[in-house]
């Protein structure tokens, strides 16, 4: 499958309106998702889920126009076309239980169009990609929620679609599963070309694996941008973390006319001059202290998310 | 036994608020309004129709013989069996309350929807059949007592049946299932058959109720009266027993029974 | 009431031949606890076994001095919070509250007044009124907590409390949990995002396959782990410049420079006397050093120890 | 610490996806390897249908058994033939009329245990999201489940029919049961058809309907115990057979009357009634399924 063409989005939505009774899920969307890994952000109920929905063409917009790789999900003839591009990997659970990972995901595979034998070599292929070993052959009933959540995105990669949407992928994942899965997703993303669009609450998995970001609130496009930019923060001044001789080190710095917050008995918050901390050392050296952590000043993608939230829900009344 | 009392009444309230909002609360009462409507249609046909056949086949064929078992089945299976698959039963086992009192609140809150539609429908069917022309032949008039027996009758069985599918939902993963093989195929069979092996279905004992009060009645109907019928007083002794021993059996299991509802 | 919360000795839990919980022995002291391990370590077990859900196959458990299996005494002075998502759809907030307090003998005003409470306390206030079968996900969260804290328990034992909530349902949970904890409730939490935990609580349990691995403040854990070198990262400018000179010291074990962006990984197994090398070389070698950063300390790297 | 590298050779897929058009095979295939994987209610159900088969088939076997050992002539010319074994042949027809009697029983069970899960399991289970996020249109899904509860009405009924017609055509000599009874034998296939459509139908629009398997499959007893009922007090009272036709078990049974050419029948209407009431009954459950499908499509 070639990559889609450089550049042009992979997703663009202009005006999207969808409703459903008196709740406006989705209330005049403006985006474009680039290639690469993009995350989807949001609080509860943001509209993330039938944003997903209408991108595959199981939810017609109310107003607006909407286009996946090219094709406009409305038409039931691109509806059908785009969902054999696209990977979903639900939220919710979605696996029929009685059923083997195998069986699950080469008549899924089958179904999008792979031959007998492909379907059941590319069932393999990802069930070994995302490391579901001979569990595969057990009913899904009796899967951990780790292993659910791998043959969920192992259903989504079989037949190698240029596009993955993947809802919350770690959700009640443990740590190893879950570091195992962002592996996953970034390898996917930068090895092999596939643009994913990412839907998480867990923002550290997002800050690991994603280069952009989209922040929905209330069926309305809050934020969007690259992630680097979204976090870098206004003022340039690093955290450190001191010990030894604290207080000879804050005069040190004062002596010195160098601005200093406490954030707490050993935490300083410290405007360093030029763009690194040798100068920091060297007073520190001199006070007897030592410093034991040091890291630039950036907002996490947590407090730029509480941030947006809080803007856009002023901007809004 | 306070506690029992005080949980059994809470419970009670709850799952009958809950019963009679439920979907097939109105599927229920569909099925039960069916033979007094069905009763009230005949009545308006030109044909002369004696209102003792109305009430006898009505009230037997359909009340009786498939509404009972099938309305107790569906709601019977739903008193536990129902908060085992959606395993909401965590919340009250592990709460300071009697375990028996969970089967026992809400089988009453269920047997008294069931027991109240079923008697209702039952007298109303009679209050229908009451207003048919009244027969040339003497035989053919509906001696006082028969509709008391059928409101009797249909009380007894959505109660007896409702015990035992509740019961049911305490062991079996699937009740309502175990309750149609039983309601359908195994008392459907074995209720036709001579002998004594009728005794082991709870139709028979709703029918020796029904019958032994005004067998000359029940005539036009076949296989209602059977063989060596009860009579009704040891014919309620026998359903309550059963009804009572069910939800004995149901409520001592429920006391050390642990769910292990994987997650 | 004093004495540890709880103790459980040679404690063993399976269904069928499925393991739940092999062989543990653990008491635990009043607090909050987080309960951390990898899928299917026998956590879920565990505190169905504290909530007196389920009974042991092996061993004891003593709760609250108790023996938890349907033990009401137990159920008055606890709250369970279990994982699954189930609830009464067809019931409002407010009703489900109501009713599970009903049970614990409260009075009628008494229930309503507590249910409300809770359900302020975890944020579902406007939504009382609403049927749980419209719930999201978070609300549903929400509402298990509430019905787990409406009776005011000493001890509260909740399965993975965070799952499926937003960052700021996250940021809310943990603040409330924390605040139960300042005011003298003993909370047991389990869940698999260790970041929370760290939020919460500084005092950990691990399981692992079924049995106990760690217990007790992250950092001493750590400490304990001394066949496992400490790490750390920095970033620099000239990070060659600067490995060289790191590498001379003696208690460094190994140096690596990163390929591209200036990252050095050094392993060493005193950490302080290596801080005050660094201070020293960093302002002389002037290789300017933008970011240091010691994992060792977080839960995650203490998690990957115990149980790679 | 246990390195952890994650060199997997994620392998693109070369060759590329053939258009789907039978998008429902895979999909059907899936649905009977979960059903026939216990085999116990498989065994339960269908050792009816089997037993009537055999049966019913030993029966026709021996028809021809007896006749032939009396007559000793030798054989009579074709017509003479015929004439000869007319009786059997006729008896054998009414084997066969028997037979689909007793199988539609057996039938009904099989189906509403096979049928009844089909929709709101896949609604239970939310794998509809996975199905209907890949290029498998509605119709397809549909079909899908259709044929699934089709395979097992054909199993439960047209297995049975076909062993006799076959034993019968093979025991008559010169094969007379298939030149002289063709018509049966091609009414019984056709009548199994349409019965088993006319049900899958109605199971499947339950099926759709209901929140869980165990209620669908009450459902589906209610619909027909009930009926059955109604049907039996009404024609009680008003003292007329047509009351029958409130049954839906009858209306089956007067269309295999008509249709095997039974020649006296419990019912007396004309049967093209019931062939309206099954047939307009199957159109309201495909439309029922139809609407309920796309409502599942979109909710989550």
């Amino acid at each position: 499958m070639t990559a889609s063409a450089p550049q042009a989005p992979v997703i663009s939505l202009r005006g999207v309106v969808k409703q459903y009774g008196a709740v406006r899920a989705l209330d005049g969307v403006e985006l474009e998702v680039a290639p690469g890994a993009t995350a989807l952000l949001g609080p509860n109920g943001a509209g993330k889920t039938t944003m997903i929905k209408l991108l595959l063409g199981l939810v017609k917009p109310d107003a607006g126009e909407a286009r996946l790789l090219g094709f406009d999900p409305r038409k039931p003839a691109d509806g059908v076309e785009l969902r054999r591009k696209v990977g979903y990997m639900p939220e919710s659970d979605c696996l029929p239980p009685q059923m083997n990972a195998v069986e699950l995901v080469s008549t899924l595979a089958r179904i999008t169009g792979l031959s007998e034998s492909d379907a059941i070599t590319r069932a393999h292929e990802s069930l070994d990609y995302v490391g579901l070993e001979e569990q595969r052959y057990r009913e899904i009933a009796q899967y951990s929620t780790g292993m659910k959540q791998r043959v969920k995105l192992a259903q989504a990669l079989a037949h190698d679609p240029p596009l993955l949407l993947l809802d919350e992928p770690t959700n009640g994942l443990d740590p190893k599963g879950r570091r195992h899965m962002l592996e996953l997703v970034a390898d996917l993303g930068r090895a092999h070309g596939k643009s994913v669009l990412l839907c998480s609450h867990l923002l550290p998995d997002v800050e690991r694996t994603c280069d952009h970001v989209v922040v929905l609130d209330r069926g309305r496009v809050a934020a969007s941008g690259a992630l680097l930019e979204l976090t870098r923060s206004q003022s340039r001044s690093s955290r450190v973390r001191v010990a030894g001789d604290v207080e000879a080190f804050v005069r040190e710095l004062a002596s010195h006319g160098i601005a200093c917050e406490r954030e707490s008995e050993r935490v300083l918050r410290v405007r360093a001059p030029g763009d690194d901390a040798d100068e920091l050392f060297a007073l520190a050296g001199r006070a007897g202290a030592r410093l034991e952590a040091l890291e630039e000043q950036r907002s996490s993608l947590d407090q730029v998310f509480l941030d947006v939230l809080k803007n856009s829900r002023e901007a809004r009344g | 036994m306070l506690n029992f009392l005080r949980t059994t009444w809470l419970l009670y309230r709850t799952h009958l608020v809950r019963t009679l909002r439920a979907r097939r609360m109105w599927l229920v009462a569909f099925g039960v309004a069916l033979a007094p409507a069905i009763a009230w249609v005949v009545a308006q046909s030109p044909r002369t129709i004696r209102g003792l056949d109305v009430l006898t086949a009505l009230g037997f064929l359909l009340t009786i013989n498939v509404m009972a078992p099938l309305a107790s089945v569906i709601v019977g299976a739903a008193v536990l069996g129902e908060e085992l698959e959606d395993r909401t039963i965590t919340y009250l086992l592990t709460r300071p309350i009697s375990r028996p009192a969970i089967l026992v609140g809400r089988w009453l809150a269920s047997a008294t929807v069931l027991v109240a539609l079923f008697a209702a429908s039952a007298a109303l069917l009679g209050w229908v059949a009451g207003g048919f022309p009244p027969p040339s032949n003497e035989k053919y008039v509906i001696p006082p007592g028969l509709t008391g027996a059928l409101v009797g009758a249909s009380a007894l069985a959505v109660l007896t049946y409702s015990a035992l599918f509740s019961t049911l939902g305490v062991f079996f993963k699937h009740p309502m299932i175990v309750g149609l093989g039983y309601a359908f195929t195994i008392e459907g069979f074995l209720a036709n058959l001579p002998g004594k092996n009728q005794a082991l279905t709870i139709q028979y004992y709703v029918r020796c109720f029904l019958a032994s009060q005004h067998p000359q009645a029940w005539a036009g109907v076949e296989d209602v009266v059977p063989r060596e019928p009860l009579d009704a007083a040891q014919a309620v002794r026998w359903l309550l027993g059963i009804a009572l021993v069910a939800l004995a059996i149901g409520a001592w299991a429920l006391r050390r029974k642990q769910y292990e509802l994987t997650a | 009431m004093s004495g540890a919360l709880l103790s459980a000795d040679q404690l063993g839990r399976w269904y069928g031949q499925v393991v739940g919980l092999s062989d543990l022995t653990l008491s635990l002291e009043r607090g909050v606890t987080g309960l951390v391990g990898p899928n299917g370590a026998g956590k879920s077990t565990f505190l169905k076994l504290v909530a007196g859900e389920i009974r042991p196959s092996r061993g004891t458990l003593e709760v609250l001095g108790l023996k938890p299996f349907a033990n009401a005494e137990l159920f008055r002075r606890a709250g369970f919070c279990p994982q699954q998502e189930a609830l009464y759809e067809d019931m409002t907030g407010l009703e489900v509250v109501r009713f599970l307090m009903r049970l614990h003998g409260f009075s009628a005003a008494e229930a309503t007044r507590r249910a409300n409470e809770a359900l302020d306390r975890v944020g579902l206030g406007d939504a009382r009124k609403r049927r749980v079968g419209g719930y999201s996900k978070g609300m549903r969260q929400r509402a298990k907590i509430a019905q787990a804290i409406a009776h005011g328990p000493e001890l509260v034992v909740a399965d993975e409390p965070f799952n499926g909530l937003d960052p700021v349902g996250r940021a809310e949970m943990t603040a409330l949990f924390a605040q139960a904890g300042r005011e003298g409730m003993s909370v047991l939490v389990s869940t698999h995002v260790l970041h929370e935990v760290e939020a919460l609580t500084h005092e950990i349990v691990l399981f692992h396959r079924g049995r106990l691995l760690a217990q007790g403040p992250v950092g001493q854990v750590r400490q304990l782990l001394s066949r496992h070198p400490r790490r750390v990262e920095l970033r620099a400018r000239e990070p060659r410049r600067l490995a060289r000179a790191l590498v001379e010291l003696d208690f460094v074990l190994s140096v690596r420079v990163g390929p591209a962006d200036g990252r050095i990984d050094v392993e060493t197994f005193e950490l302080e006397r290596f801080f005050e090398a660094l201070t020293r070389i960093a302002a002389e070698t002037r290789a300017g050093v933008t970011s240091l950063e010691s994992h060792d300390a977080s839960l995650e790297a203490v998690f990957d120890y115990l149980v790679a | 610490m246990k390195a952890a590298t994650h060199t997997e050779i994620y392998r693109p897929f070369r060759d590329a996806l053939a258009p789907s058009r039978w998008a429902f095979w895979p999909l059907y295939r899936a649905q009977m390897a979960i059903a026939t994987k216990r085999k116990l209610p498989l065994f339960i159900l269908f050792f009816g249908p089997a037993m009537t088969g055999i049966v019913v088939s030993f029966l026709a076997y021996l028809q021809f058994q007896i006749e032939e050992s009396g007559s000793g002539g030798p054989l009579i010319s074709g017509g003479g033939l015929v004439a000869q074994f007319a009786s059997q042949l006729l008896e054998v027809h009414k084997l066969i009329i028997a037979a689909m009697k007793t199988v539609r029983f057996f039938a009904v069970l099989a189906m509403a245990w096979y049928g009844a899960g089909l929709i709101c399991d896949d609604r239970r289970a939310g794998a509809h999201l996975l199905y209907f996020s890949r290029p498998l249109t509605r119709f397809d899904y549909m079909l899908a489940h259709f044929a699934t509860a089709f395979t097992f009405g054909c199993c439960a009924v047209l297995g049975p029919g076909l062993l006799i017609c076959l034993v019968a055509t093979f025991n008559s000599p010169d094969f007379i049961f298939l030149t002289e009874k063709w018509p049966v034998i091609v009414a019984t296939i056709g009548y199994s058809l349409v019965f088993v459509t006319a049900l899958s139908a109605l199971i499947l629009a339950v099926s759709a309907l209901s929140k869980r398997k165990s209620y669908a499959l009450a459902a589906v007893f209610g619909v027909f115990m009930s009926t059955l009922a109604l049907g039996g007090a009404m024609s009680a009272l008003m003292r007329e057979r047509q009351w029958w036709m409130l049954s839906l078990a009858s209306h089956f049974e007067r269309v295999a009357d008509w249709w095997l050419g039974a020649s006296r029948s419990f019912h007396r209407w004309d049967p093209w009634w019931s062939v309206a009431v099954l047939g307009g009954l199957t159109l309201v459950s495909f439309a029922i399924v139809a609407w309920r499908v796309r409502r599942m499509e979109v909710v989550a």
